[in-house]
């Protein structure tokens, strides 16, 4: 099916490789940097617009008004307007700040989260590697975050950075546990990390024939309390409404942002979105069948970005849709609730899967 | 099994006494130490050995229990007594018992943990004169160190604390020296021997199966061992110049602790002296004779002399405890019948003789307060009996005739002086009966200055007679000291019997 | 009669899980009722659960479980962990020390709000130790230590208002931090020389290794871990301060257990990982481990002279007594017959000690009940108040310094016996040098409590039955090992002789 | 090829964006420093005292929980990567799961003694503390 | 293939700094930060000579190694915690009720 197909497909840094006609270790990491060059402004293209167009069109439409419909068609130019508004804005550096720290984090948030995209398989051989760790190394990718989020917060010499720094820590920690726990209930599926595998167990095997329609065995499907666990999971974890305790505008201004302006505002907001978009492909990949879809394999980008957008849009209408958690119930939900249910999920999936083998 | 049940009996009797009530303390503890004194005199009346214990003889109520083995020496419970041995266990009961009256009028705290202290001593006692396995042995051999360091230094006088640590630090080190002076000796016997029993060492020893240990030959070896063991047995016995914790001890102590102390514990050094080192190194030992003859007679003069020119009564009496000692080596180096015989004989008399004197001196003392001979004259007319009794006790040191003083020292210089073993045994003869003058000279002295003359220590109490059981005690034992004097043969027939194999395998000696 | 032949073979690790459960338990127990201070209940757990776990390994040891009667040692979880002699003797050692511990903490922890965490860290310590003692892998062995060493730390700084709890666990947390870190690295080193972590592996791989000198790195760096755990030279400076901060019974446990528990891993590492038939020739640890030995006991047994601190003296001691049991390592000869017997003394030595070190510093917890003071000055005259506590401890002073009527004498004498035996009697006289001196100090305790007058009134407050019975068992036990030394030394070196076989 | 070869481009090309971003501002934007800029933005206020505050005590406990979690999450990761293809090859259920049920049992066993002891209590209300053991008296 | 000295080399290198982190550091939590440096020497090691001999028991003892020392870590820092409680300092050298 198409999963055969998809396999079959030349890698992209391969097929990089052959069209300059390079070879040899040079040549990979020539063709490995152009390829992540691509990927890379694959990302940031679909950022720009998620960021200064699609949310403001999202969240006026869940709130019933009109939003940037001025510049350009759709208000789309409003995407370069912002652009060039942000970057030449002042960086005002306020009193007290610890410099490096300060400096470094705003580096940190869109590296750790365009990172993890190196092992996602996006379908179309766009994938830029796959190592036989992909899955936890796309976690540990992710992770790097909270690091640059609590440098954030304590080198900015304000008490509300301070707490939204450590808010972010707590909620990253909190939530990070059922999140690979669920994860790992997958892995009892395909009994590899490697992202290639668990595309390929989706893709390869039917669940059933409903009607004549082949269901894929997409793993949200076979198992879809996990698929749910891991969706809300994913949501706290990308630090999204109704988990965005971090920021949390009404009670600590902005957390950790709130003393960045120019283009070290621009920088966190772009890593947050990639950071989106991050936890919509590792939910398409372990869950949906990364870029499985009707049609041709070639087809397998288009679908692919189709999820991660279905997840950003579940992102954005749950923060119409849903009130911020308190801090408290925020992580009493995480440690009491969440890590039991990924637990139990954790067994039972063992269990069934050790019954019915 | 009678061995073992008195020393059961005696540690359960201590254990009773220990949780006993202070006030009956005593008196049950009296009345438990009557029955090792029934038991020994009933092993004594039905003794039956022949020959020394450690040398092939045969022994009375000889027990043996395996208990474990450990790199390829047996260590066993055994037991047993020979002619050597039955009168020390008969001393130490008696000795026992009398001290526990003795102790009824000085000891006023603590009762129940002293008595329980004083049995658990006594048990340990009849353990160091029965134990024939080496292990055993020096359990007890140790285990008397520390009740008798509780009682000088918890009862003792003034200055208890310094002369308690003093004597425990000092005996323990003597005993890790001859400790490890023994174990070179069953290194170097390697697979000669099979087990640590006593009597398979000396036998190993006699017949000549010493081996190479690390390099040092079998000769040196003996020589170096013989001479830890001499050093560590020396402080117990104590032998000048081992001998500075005694005066010390001696002093500080109850009554009751120093008439055990002098009575049967300086007797566990010349015991351990006779069975270890003259009974196994005889070569070593005759080898060796001059200098231990020199250390014996220094012991005999320079006890004696200071003991002339001490002030204190108890300190009179504890130097020539240690001046009588010197007569006991003399007597063992010289290896003859009467030589060993003698000494053997001297431990018990002075066992019991200076058991009374330390009584007597604790009955006065019990009454004045004091034990300086300068402080009190004419004690005579105040307590006649006790005054008589210590004369009598007086002259039995110096060694009177029908005392038992007399009998050991007589057997000892008889022996002594026909030594084919030690050279110049005649001189060396001669200069420790010199001794005897002094003795004689510093108990005349301090008799007539305590005893007689004016009675002039101004008390705030009526001085009178002692009560009937301070002096009770006394009495039976001048009545055994005069009895061992009369019939030397009670004891004497079964020492030689024991001591005749020491000599006659010792190897052209 | 329970018989592990006929149970299935991970059975034989039935004294550790015991531990381990019984731990388990008490964490529920709390969870059910986390306000609870029902001491009766709790360190009733802890007892049963360690007295259970001693029987089963006392009845395995006498079975045989292990041994060369019943078919040799049990391999377990591919060859991670071993059951075999050594380790039961080892297991039932801290069974009985975690037994009298908790005993005592009955008392001791009376109004204390968190009981249920302390005796539950006190079995998962106990749990490490005894898989230590069956470690058969640089892997388990670490990660084992580690087990017994993190609840340790929160033990000793149990007492968090305590200023010198805290002290003594932030010390003896750092030292131990830096130490596991060096045995970490040695532990590495010593894979990147063999290419295994198994003791066989590690074993077969030294014999032909090219990197003798990391090898020999790593060796240095293990030993020096073991030093940690038994408080022996370099690594010993935390054990004074650590057993002086320490809630007393903890101290007792940790100076008799823990260190029983490092020796028992270093006794297994040493004969069986780095043999002395396989080490490389210019790896001589005998000789390291001689001078550890030697140093150790000089240091302890001086440092503790001079101490006023009876608390601390016996923190020094047993730095001393470290060193006595150090001989067990250093007195060793490839294929020599004496090995088993220098062996199976340190271990019967440090089982004795596990019994009268313990009671003895459970007897400084009596004290800290009664509030009595911790220089020798304050035990002036106590024997006059408590006549049968302090006679224990008596018992307890005088078998640590080996004297002969009680059980110290013993593993002593068959310690520095095995040494001549085994040709180092060089280490004999130190070792008994040292033993001399330890009498000075030691009878400094007793000497001012039966001896010495009270400096002023004192009354004791009260009875505590259950730290009075823990130090009583403790005294029974030092005194009953004298008749009964003979079972417990030839088992010890009847299993010791097995590791060289 | 080596996978990783990959993953270091797309670390240095995720650096080097953001980088070009500064570059590029730091071309565009203006400075004019003022003194009313330069404050830190506390909702407006005045900001007083350091900004080194101490917060509440649960921060840590929850990092204490998760060190203990995540780790464990680690060990369990190998155990599903071979559960499945054991299972297959053969090995029986009480060999495979059983170790893994005991594992998490343990797991369990803490975190319900953490929860009941309160360490994922976030607010310890002393008001509410009070009134229940004025119930209680 | 990299040589084996060099990885000797590094962790030895990582091993020395943590240790003399250890020597200098006076603050308790860099002194927990060293000895986590050399904990990662011994991973360091652990790894690369896993792959070296081919066999992955390095490898999986260093990810118990990770466990152990994260649970060091959450231990040292509570007792670190009460330490500050106490005697209001993190510096190991102050808490000098007991001599050293």
């Amino acid at each position: 099916m198409t999963g055969a197909l998809l396999q079959s497909q030349t890698p992209l840094v391969d097929t990089i490789a052959n069209l300059l006609g390079i070879d040899g270790t040079l040549g990979a990491i020539v063709a490995s940097l152009i390829g992540a060059f691509l990927i890379a402004n694959l990302l940031l293209v679909q950022t720009a617009v998620a960021g200064p167009w699609a949310k403001r069109k999202i969240t006026a439409a869940f709130t019933d008004r009109i939003a940037v419909n001025r510049v350009g068609p759709f208000g789309l130019l409003v995407i370069v307007a912002d652009a060039v508004r942000l970057l030449s804005k002042e960086l005002i550096v306020p009193d007290g700040v610890d410099r490096p720290a300060w400096d470094l984090g705003p580096l940190i948030i869109p590296f750790s989260a365009l990172l993890g995209f190196a092992v996602i398989p996006m379908g179309s051989g766009i994938h830029l590697a796959d190592p036989e760790t992909g899955l936890v190394f796309a976690f540990a990718a992710s992770s790097i975050a909270s690091l640059g989020l609590v440098m954030m917060g304590y080198a900015s010499n304000n008490k509300y950075s301070l707490l939204g720094g450590l808010r972010a820590v707590a909620s990253n920690i909190a939530y990070e546990i059922p999140l690979i726990v669920t994860a790992a209930s997958v892995v009892i599926f395909t009994g590899s990390l490697q992202m290639s595998t668990i595309v390929a167990e989706q893709t390869t095997n039917t669940l059933a024939v409903v009607g004549g329609v082949a269901i894929p065995q997409w793993f949200a499907f076979v198992n879809p309390f996990a698929f749910v666990l891991f969706v809300v999971a994913n949501l706290a974890e990308v630090g999204r409404n109704p988990f965005d305790v971090p920021e949390a505008p009404t009670e600590i201004v902005a957390g950790y942002q709130t003393e960045y302006s120019s283009v070290y505002f621009v920088l966190i907001y772009l890593g947050e979105f990639i950071h989106i978009f991050l936890g919509g492909a590792l939910a398409a990949t372990l869950f949906l069948g990364g870029p499985d879809g009707p049609g041709p394999a070639s087809l397998g980008i288009v679908w692919f970005i189709a999820k991660i957008w279905a997840f950003y849009l579940f992102t954005q209408w749950a923060r119409s849709a849903l009130p911020r958690l308190r801090i408290d119930q925020f992580i009493e939900i995480g440690w009491k609730g969440m890590l039991v249910l990924s637990f139990a999920n954790l067994v039972l999936t063992a269990i069934i899967v050790g019954v019915i083998v | 099994m009678i061995i073992e049940a008195l020393i059961a009996f005696t540690f359960v009797a201590a254990l009773v006494t220990f949780v006993a009530p202070n006030k009956v303390a005593g008196k049950l503890a009296f009345g438990l130490s009557l029955v090792p004194i029934a038991g020994s005199l009933l092993m004594w009346s039905q003794f039956d050995a022949t020959g020394n214990a450690l040398l092939g003889g045969s022994l009375a109520f000889e027990e043996t229990f395996e208990w474990l083995t450990l790199a390829g020496y047996e260590l066993s419970w055994h037991t047993g007594v020979d002619g050597i041995s039955m009168p020390l266990v008969v001393l130490t009961t008696v000795l026992t018992s009398l001290a526990i009256v003795s102790a009824w009028t000085p000891i006023d705290d603590r009762q129940s943990q002293f008595y329980g202290l004083f049995l658990f001593m006594e048990a340990n006692l009849l353990g160091v004169f029965t134990a024939l396995d080496f292990f055993m042995w020096f359990i007890f051999w140790e285990a008397v160190l520390i009740p008798m360091y509780f009682l000088v230094g918890v009862w003792g006088g003034p200055r208890r604390k310094y002369a308690a640590i003093k004597f425990f630090v000092y005996t323990n080190i003597a005993s890790l020296v001859m400790f490890i002076g023994f174990m070179a000796l069953v290194f170097g016997l390697g697979d000669s021997i099979t087990s640590l029993g006593l009597p398979e060492i000396a036998q190993a020893l006699r017949a000549d199966e010493l081996g190479t240990f690390y390099g040092i030959d079998a000769a040196t070896l003996k020589l170096v061992a013989f001479v830890a063991m001499f050093l560590g047995f020396g402080v117990k016995v104590p032998i000048v110049p081992l001998h500075t914790w005694l005066p010390d001890a001696h002093v500080e102590a109850p009554t009751p602790a120093s008439v055990m102390l002098a009575g049967v514990l300086l007797k566990m050094g010349t015991y351990a002296l006779l069975r270890f080192n003259f009974t196994m190194l005889p070569e070593t030992a005759s080898a060796l004779a001059i200098p231990i003859a020199a250390i014996a007679v220094l012991s005999v003069i320079y006890g004696a002399m200071l003991a002339l020119a001490q002030q204190d009564l108890k300190r009179i009496v504890a130097y020539s405890s240690v001046s009588s000692m010197g007569y006991v080596i003399l007597g063992l180096i010289a290896y003859t019948e009467f030589g060993v015989g003698g000494a053997t004989f001297q431990m018990i008399a002075h066992g019991l003789i200076s058991g009374l004197m330390f009584m007597a001196v604790g009955v006065i003392y019990n009454t004045t307060h004091t034990r300086m001979v300068g402080d009190m004259s004419g004690m005579a007319d105040r307590m006649p009996v006790t005054t008589g009794i210590f004369i009598a006790g007086a002259f039995g040191y110096m060694g009177l005739p029908l005392m038992a003083g007399f009998a050991g020292e007589f057997f000892i210089f008889v022996g002594s002086f026909g030594s084919t073993v030690l050279p110049y045994a005649p001189l060396f003869t001669a200069a420790a009966m010199f001794g005897i003058v002094i003795v004689a000279g510093y108990l005349l002295l301090a008799m007539q200055r305590t005893l007689f003359g004016q009675f002039r220590l101004e008390t705030d109490y009526e001085v009178g007679p002692a009560a009937l059981h301070d002096t009770l005690p006394l009495a039976v034992l001048l009545l055994l000291v005069i009895a061992l004097g009369v019939a030397p043969e009670l004891f004497f027939q079964m020492i030689t019997d024991a001591v005749n194999p020491i000599l006659q395998t010792g190897g052209g000696l | 009669m329970l018989l592990q032949s006929q149970l299935p073979t991970w059975t034989a690790l039935a004294p550790v899980l015991i531990l381990g459960l019984t731990a388990l338990v008490l964490l529920v127990f709390d969870s059910i009722d986390s306000d609870s201070t029902n001491s009766t209940l709790l360190a009733g757990t802890s007892v049963v659960g360690s007295l259970s776990s001693l029987a089963f390994a006392a009845a395995f040891l006498v079975e045989g479980t292990g041994q060369v009667s019943t078919g040799g040692e049990i391999t377990l979880y591919g060859d991670a962990l071993v059951v075999d002699g050594m380790a039961l003797f080892f297991m039932a050692i801290f069974a009985s020390v975690v037994a009298m511990v908790s005993i005592a903490s009955y008392d001791y922890l009376r109004e204390d709000q968190h009981q249920a965490e302390f005796y539950t860290l006190v079995l998962f310590a106990a749990t490490g130790m005894g898989l230590m003692a069956a470690a058969n892998s640089l892997a388990v062995a670490f990660v084992a230590l580690e087990l017994a060493s993190l609840p340790s730390y929160a033990l000793v700084a149990f007492l968090k208002k305590n200023r010198g709890s805290v002290e003594a666990g932030l010390k003896y947390f750092l030292i131990g931090a830096v130490s596991s870190a060096v045995f970490a690295f040695g532990i590495s080193l010593v894979y990147a020389a063999t290419g295994a972590l198994t003791f066989s592996g590690v074993a077969a791989g030294l014999e032909n290794t090219e990197y003798v000198g990391v090898a020999g790195l790593g060796v240095l760096m293990i030993a020096g871990g073991f030093a940690y755990k038994t408080a022996s030279v370099p690594f010993h400076f935390w054990a004074p301060e650590a057993y002086e901060g320490a809630p007393a019974p903890i101290s007792a446990f940790l100076s008799s257990a823990s260190k029983a528990a490092g020796f028992a891993v270093a006794f297994r590492v040493f004969t069986e990982a780095f043999a002395l038939s396989v080490i490389p020739a210019g790896i001589d640890w005998v000789l390291l481990f001689g001078i550890l030995a030697v140093v150790t006991m000089t240091l302890g047994n001086f440092a503790a002279a001079t101490q006023d601190n009876v608390k601390r003296m016996l923190g020094y001691s047993s730095i001393g007594h470290a060193g006595y049991a150090l001989i067990g390592l250093a007195a060793l000869s490839a294929g020599s017959a004496q090995n088993g017997n220098v062996l199976g003394a340190s271990m019967a030595h440090l089982l004795v000690y596990g019994f009268m070190n313990t009671g003895a510093f459970l007897f400084i917890a009596l004290t800290e009940y009664w509030d009595v003071g911790r220089t020798f000055e304050d035990f002036n005259g106590l024997a006059k108040q408590a006549p049968v506590a302090c006679a224990a401890m008596t018992v307890f002073m005088f078998s640590l310094a080996g004297l002969p009527p009680f059980g110290g004498f013993f593993s002593k004498y068959f310690l520095f016996a095995g040494a001549i035996g085994a040709g180092f009697w060089w280490l004999a006289a130190v070792g008994a040098v040292n033993s001399a001196l330890s009498l000075f100090y030691y009878s400094r305790v007793v000497k001012a409590m039966w001896i010495e007058d009270p400096d002023g009134e004192f009354e004791l407050q009260g009875r505590p039955v259950g730290l009075y019975a823990a130090v009583m068992v403790a005294a029974l036990g030092t005194l009953v090992l004298l008749p009964g030394i003979a079972p417990v030394i030839e088992t010890a070196q009847s299993v010791a002789a097995a590791l060289f076989a | 090829m080596n996978p990783w070869i990959a993953v270091g481009a797309l670390g240095v090309v995720s650096v080097g964006i953001p980088l070009g971003m500064m570059a590029v501002s730091a071309l565009l934007r203006p400075s004019v420093p003022e003194q009313g800029k330069s404050a830190i933005y506390e909702s407006g206020e005045i900001p007083t005292g350091t900004a080194r505050i101490q917060f509440n005590i649960q921060y840590y406990m929850v990092a204490l929980l998760f060190v203990v979690f995540d780790i464990e999450t680690v060990l369990i990761f190998p155990w599903t990567v071979i559960y499945r293809s054991a299972l297959e090859q053969g090995a029986s259920l009480s060999q495979v799961l059983l170790p893994m049920l005991v594992f998490v049992g343990i797991l369990v066993v803490g975190l319900v003694w953490a929860w009941r002891n309160g360490a994922v209590k976030w607010v310890a209300s002393p008001l509410a503390e009070r009134r229940k053991t004025e119930r209680q008296t | 293939m990299v040589p084996a000295e060099w990885y000797l080399l590094l962790s030895g290198l990582m091993f020395c700094i943590g240790l003399f982190g250890i020597l200098t550091r006076r603050n308790a939590l860099l002194f927990l930060m060293s000895v986590e440096l050399m904990l990662n020497a011994a991973n360091i090691n652990l790894v690369a000579f896993s792959y070296q001999w081919g066999n992955v028991t390095g490898q999986t003892f260093s990810l118990f190694t990770m466990a152990l020392a994260a649970a060091e870590v959450a231990v040292g820092i509570g007792i670190i915690l009460v330490l500050y409680r106490n005697f209001n300092d993190i510096d190991v050298t102050k808490a000098t009720t007991m001599r050293w």
